[in-house]
């Protein structure tokens, strides 16, 4: 029983990693209707600068920091340079366009930094695991985590309910023309939301940075992840990145664990732990499957 | 019963807290005009929706030549004789005229899966989609791209391929909107001898047209049908007036 | 560094242009310098060439491309250079999946193929060729050497991790043949899987007694850094791919006192490896790595037998690269029938070094004469 | 949409419109693309120059398995981002027959034996067959999302067979499957390259024309609309679902077929070719070329894989320049490469 508590707490902790990325790439969709291919991008280069940063100052707030701010630059350079010429493209410019950048700064990253991958280790007072209530030990970077991504989710429902900023992008969400005509700068707008999405990204890739390898190439399984989130969860819609992210990282993680437990009961060990894998790592893409086959706009569909 | 064309029995329609269509019940006989007029938010377009099968209504039945068609899709509605226009034109603009209305002529012809002969070549497409356009005075226009028509041309040409579907009810919806004097007076003109082949329900803003074709009038208010009748009942309606007229006469 | 990337640049550009002198040595080298784990491909051909350079002869030619970690993209490469630019030799492949859609085609028609690094077993068994040779392993040759160290340590109950693609379970089944007793369980994950929390909490489930991973390239990074906070306390045992200089920098603290077999280690003492080392940090300036050290042998394997006999005389050269008469970084070295080393498989430990970073340090020998089982189905 | 050249030059109305000249603009592209693609490896194979002729029939049937694609994209508004599912399924049946026909053991034992088979004309049958069969059931799904939603849905099912492929053990997992001795057709040699790239370009020539004939039929009319305007097909009373999954199925059929000879030309099929990266490489040849134009496909793979050779021989960092060069075309080359050589394209 432990053991499940467990995991559905590493379920949670994989949902609110992804629902930091989701919920970048969501909002640019529902605001600007931009499909952001080059979002993982905006992980990796997050990671990238707290782990250099770090490595320079000593410390993990100030790279951090450092990272989060690094990424939303980026963010608002691509949007000057690049983005803002696509919002009227169809999807498809968006598509090739936006993967064209992702080949760009892997392979810029590479020439810059090399292949090999950079140390980036959570600070000491947040390694080592502390016991649960229930005796559960439990890593607490990972909690940190978790506490990330909920301040980050109660901080985006503040935003879009009750500041200026989010009363604009809920108008761009509903009517693109109509905040023109309200006096808002869009273009300005437009350069803020996609920066904000980049931070965000940037934000999650320091955060797992420390938890797993910072490399080149590093946003793209995550990236595809996301997009499988904002899918599930309805494109444009906040709480569909929420509650999707929540429910791919519980069952893709649940999956793994319990699947080839569940093959074990008429199979061989190796047997089942092969297949068990092999379908565990399908299951999100035949839920994904599933739910747009019944819902064919995820299940919070916002407004087209 | 027996003799009318379109039916609408009790349909009702609710979007959250809205009641858009309230408990309409409306028919079409044949050889006359039905004008389906309300002011702006009376939930036409909802209505209209319904009758085309872009919407299912939440309870309430349509019935088409005494058929009924209430869970039908659209396609198969417009395969079953119903022809209508749309308020925003639903051309596609890159395809010239002619290509528009033959995918009607072709949808009239059966299936559309024959792979190999090229459509450029079959008169059987060609000649009846020609006939169309001419009964709206479009010959000349043929060839144009779409997106090169005026927006009164193009209302025309959604009639056309609404006609070219030999269509047992025409559905239109705001064919005189932005239509210059001229060319209301011609479509006018045209209706008013098309009803004796085609009944017609008609949703109009053009309050003269809608009192000088219609045969029998229904006016739509919050969703909910609030009278009907001939041109001089509707017009003497002190409720019709009040609701309607009231504010803006035209 | 640079400079000898731009060597292999320039012999490159050059190639196709030049007229071919009767007797001059095309290799042809296909490896991964772009895309994941490219920094194996950059190691691999950074050891050839410095082999290379300092062998100081001028009638050898390599030419490198890199097959982004691509398949057919590798294919086609090795066509290009089978029958573009006349190779005698293929080399450089890194991954198993690469080399298996490269390599039957190509000693088939006729080119050697040396393998610095990839070693699949249908390579070494059922489909292995006079014309193909690996210098590195066998893969299973490090996992099996693993498992006979742990049993001979006193393990009983160990628990194993590996990715569900074939070398991950290549790599489980060779360590169970020499291990020789029950494991606790198997835990399969996906391929490029980043996050081992599930992992861990069923492996701190269990009643293991010590770990055995696979985990190669950024894989093995993300567990082993999870693995450290998750305050699970069982030693952890692995192979070399986990372990190079490279990754553990990137790991830092959390990979101090894991063990790991190799077929090579910095400071194993012979007189080829200590002239090596200092050579290779002087090109490059940085520690070389395992694959560094093979690209390195790999070189001076085929400069052995070219001193013996040219290419285009098949037999002669084969016999010379069966002699494996070269100074190998190892110590020692010899082939099997099937074309696969026989060799020493050592154990290094992974510990603080002088600046504070962690490295590794030679602990003994985990099996000597190392032999793969799937030579018996060889047939040449 | 744009306002050019057609009422102009419009015939009087009632007579057909001729078919576009061969000698125009937009032919003699065409036409140079195609001798290019035929003479290039031609001459090169008698001027002993093997290499280049498998180059050729890399680029041809990259350029087919993309004239699929583009059926779907181009033609039917479909954005499928999943193709190399197909691609990969015709590349595996090729793999699984030969490597039962290799080893004399069938491919499936119960309820009915079915041998594995060297000869091309079964695979190729078999490969359309199952692709066929295969984008039946995606389509089927995955055609009641649009947009967005069909973009990732399509990207699912493809992960889904990559996921599979790549742990499934029977015929190599991730290591792939060899097959050994290239698959054969009666009376010639499939191992000679010039007739392996001879078959390949038969099956390019085939392709387009089978998508040019569709497009003008009556199919193709309902197709083009149900893109243009899936209302007013609906209107019209055809149903735009039946037309769209019809397409997406032979559009699967073409990129199968490619990838069945793929394999064999590389003897060797692994999942890599089912992979996210395959499916968005046959989109950017798609874009690349021209959207929609019928000999788009061609260009794109052309270009892609002449860019692909010329900067991987010259830089390791290829991928970069290879992502700059795409940017540019998306950006202010809108029409791809057709669009820049044969003018836009019009409708009549």
């Amino acid at each position: 029983m432990t053991l499940f508590i467990e995991q559905l707490i590493n379920g949670l902790q994989l949902g609110t990693m992804l629902f930091l990325m989701a919920s970048g790439l969501t909002l640019v969709f529902g605001v600007m209707g931009l499909i952001n291919l080059a979002h993982g991008s905006f992980y990796m280069v997050g990671a990238y600068a707290t782990a250099l940063v770090t490595a320079a100052t000593g410390s993990f707030f100030v790279g951090l920091v450092a990272g989060i701010a690094v990424a939303a630059a980026v963010g608002a350079l691509v949007e000057l340079i690049v983005i803002r010429r696509l919002y009227h493209r169809p999807h498809l410019d968006q598509v090739l366009a936006t993967f064209a950048l992702i080949l760009i700064f892997s392979e810029g990253t590479r020439w810059v930094f090399g292949s090999s991958p950079l140390w980036l280790n959570p600070p000491a007072m947040l390694s080592g695991s502390v016991t649960l209530p229930g005796g559960l030990r439990y890593p607490i970077y990972r909690l940190v985590i978790i506490a990330v991504g909920v301040a980050v989710a109660v901080g985006m429902y503040f935003l879009i309910t009750r500041t200026r900023l989010g009363m604009r992008i809920r108008a761009g969400e509903s009517d693109r023309e109509m905040i023109g005509a309200l006096g808002v700068n869009i273009a300005r707008l437009y350069t803020l939301v996609f920066a904000m999405g980049a931070a965000l990204a940037g934000l999650a890739g320091a955060m797992v940075g420390a938890l797993q390898s910072v490399q080149v190439g590093m946003g793209e399984p995550v990236l595809i992840l996301a997009f499988v989130v904002i899918v599930i969860g309805g494109i444009g819609s906040i709480k569909g990145a929420l509650y999707g992210a929540i429910l791919v990282g519980v069952v893709d993680t649940l999956g793994r664990v319990f699947l080839p437990a569940f093959f074990r009961q008429f199979m061989s060990p190796s047997e089942a732990a092969g297949v068990g894998s092999a379908i565990a790592a399908m299951l999100i893409y035949i839920m994904m499957a599933a739910i747009l086959a019944f819902k064919p706009k995820g299940l919070f569909a916002a407004n087209e | 019963m027996s003799d009318t064309v379109l039916e609408l029995i009790d349909l009702n329609k609710r979007f959250g807290a809205l009641q858009a269509t309230r408990d309409v019940s409306l028919n079409l006989y044949p050889g006359e005009i039905h004008a389906l007029i309300g002011p702006n938010g009376a939930g036409k377009s909802t209505l209209i929706g319904q009758i085309a099968g872009s919407l299912k209504p939440d309870s309430g039945r349509i019935v088409l030549a005494g058929q009924e068609i209430t869970s039908l899709s659209v396609a198969q509605r417009a395969r079953l004789g119903l022809g209508r226009s749309f308020q925003v034109s639903s051309l596609a603009e890159p395809l010239s005229v002619k290509r528009n209305v033959m995918i009607a002529v072709q949808a009239l012809q059966g299936h559309s899966f024959r792979f190999w002969k090229p459509v450029q070549r079959d008169e059987s497409l060609l000649v009846p989609a020609l006939e169309a356009l001419e009964r709206m005075a479009l010959t000349h226009r043929a060839d144009t791209q779409v997106a090169e028509l005026s927006h009164g041309e193009r209302r025309q040409v959604e009639v056309a391929c609404a006609l070219a579907l030999k269509p047992r009810v025409l559905l239109l919806d705001e064919p005189m909107a932005g239509l210059g004097p001229e060319g209301t007076a011609h479509l006018t003109e045209l209706l008013e001898a098309l009803k004796h082949e085609v009944p017609i329900l008609l949703i109009e803003h053009d309050m003269d047209a809608v009192f000088r074709l219609a045969d029998r009038i229904s006016v739509l208010v919050a969703g909910g049908v609030i009278a009907q009748g001939d041109s001089a009942a509707i017009r003497a309606n002190p409720q019709v007036r009040e609701a309607y007229l009231g504010e803006a006469t035209c | 560094m640079k400079r000898l990337a731009s060597l292999g640049l320039g012999l490159l550009m050059t190639a196709s242009m030049t007229a071919v002198q009767a007797d001059e040595v095309r290799i042809g080298m296909i490896t991964t310098l772009s895309g994941g784990g490219s920094h194996l491909g950059v190691d691999v051909r950074d050891g050839f060439m410095l082999a290379m350079e300092r062998s100081g002869r001028n009638d050898v030619r390599v030419l490198i491309q890199d097959d982004a970690n691509r398949p057919d993209l590798a294919r086609s490469l090795s066509n290009e250079f089978m029958q573009r630019d006349n190779v005698d030799i293929l080399t450089g492949i890194i991954w198993s999946n690469l080399a298996m859609a490269v390599v039957p085609a190509a000693v088939r028609q006729g080119t050697f193929y040396i393998s610095p690094n990839a070693g699949p077993s249908d390579l070494a068994g059922r489909m292995c060729h006079e014309n193909y040779f690996n210098v590195a392993y066998q893969n299973d040759n490090l996992h099996g050497a693993m498992g006979a160290y742990m049993r001979e340590q006193g393990f009983e109950r160990p628990i194993l991790l590996a990715p569900n693609y074939p070398a991950g379970t290549d790599a489980l089944a060779g360590f169970k043949h020499l291990y020789e007793g029950e494991v606790v369980d198997e835990i399969y994950t996906q391929m490029g899987q980043t996050d081992y929390a599930a992992e861990i909490a069923r492996i701190r489930a269990s009643d293991a007694d010590s770990l055995f991973f696979f985990l190669p390239g950024g894989m093995g990074i993300s567990f082993m850094k999870q693995w450290e906070n998750s305050g699970v306390d069982l030693p952890v045992f692995g192979a070399a791919f986990s372990f190079d200089e490279t990754i553990i920098k990137a790991v830092g603290s959390a990979a101090i006192g894991a063990m790991n077999t190799s077929l090579w280690a910095y400071d194993l003492d012979n007189e080829a490896n200590h002239t090596f080392v200092e050579a290779f940090r002087e090109a490059y300036g940085r520690m070389p790595t395992l694959y560094a050290a093979q690209g390195y042998d790999t070189a001076n394997l085929i400069l052995s037998a070219l001193e013996k006999a040219h290419p285009s005389d098949q037999d002669a050269f084969r016999e010379a690269l069966r002699e494996a008469d070269f100074d190998t970084v190892r110590g020692k070295f010899r082939f099997g029938p099937n074309h696969h080393p026989i060799q020493d498989i050592h154990v290094r430990e992974v510990v603080e070094g002088d600046d504070g970073q962690p490295t590794n340090r030679l602990v003994g020998i985990a099996v000597e004469d190392i032999q793969d089982i799937y030579h018996e189905q060889c047939q040449m | 949409m744009n306002k050019s050249n057609t009422s102009t030059l419009a015939p009087q109305p009632g007579l057909p419109t001729p078919a576009a000249s061969w000698y125009d603009r937009k032919g003699l592209v065409q036409i140079g693309l195609l001798a290019f693609l035929l003479l290039a490896p031609l001459a090169l194979y008698f001027l002993g120059h093997i290499y280049y002729v498998n180059l050729a029939s890399r680029i041809t049937l990259i350029a087919m398995a993309a004239v699929g694609l583009n059926l779907a994209i181009g033609y039917g508004g479909m954005v499928s981002f999943g193709h190399a599912a197909y691609f990969g399924l015709g590349g595996y049946v090729a793999g699984i027959s030969a490597y039962h026909a290799f080893d004399f053991t069938p491919v499936i034992g119960w309820p009915i034996a079915i041998p594995g088979s060297d000869s091309m004309l079964v695979i190729w049958l078999a490969a359309i067959l199952l692709c066929g069969l295969l984008a039946l059931a995606i389509g089927a799904i995955s055609l009641r999302t649009t947009g967005v939603y069909f973009i990732m849905i399509t990207l699912a099912f493809a992960q889904m067979m990559y996921y599979f492929a790549n742990s499934w053990p029977t015929y190599g997992g991730e290591d792939g499957l060899p097959i050994f001795l290239r698959n054969g057709l009666p009376w010639v040699d499939t191992n000679d390259a010039l007739t392996f790239f001879l078959i390949c370009f038969g099956g390019l020539v085939l392709s387009l024309a089978l998508t040019s004939r569709i497009m003008k039929s009556r199919f193709g009319a309902a197709l083009t609309m149900a893109r243009l305007n899936d209302t007013r097909l609906a209107t019209a009373g055809i149903s735009p679902y039946p037309i769209r999954l019809v397409a997406f199925v032979i559009s699967a059929m073409i990129t199968g077929l490619a990838g069945a000879l793929y394999a064999d030309l590389n003897g060797f099929v692994s999942p890599t070719m089912l992979s996210w990266h395959m499916s968005g490489e046959l989109m950017v040849i798609v874009i690349l070329g021209g959207v929609g134009r019928l000999y788009g496909p061609l260009a794109g793979a052309l270009l892609f894989v002449m860019m692909e050779t010329l900067l991987g021989g010259m830089t390791e960092y290829w991928q970069l320049f290879l992502g700059l060069v795409l940017l540019f075309v998306v950006l202010f080359a809108k029409h791809g490469v057709m669009g820049w050589l044969a003018g836009r394209e019009r409708h009549e």
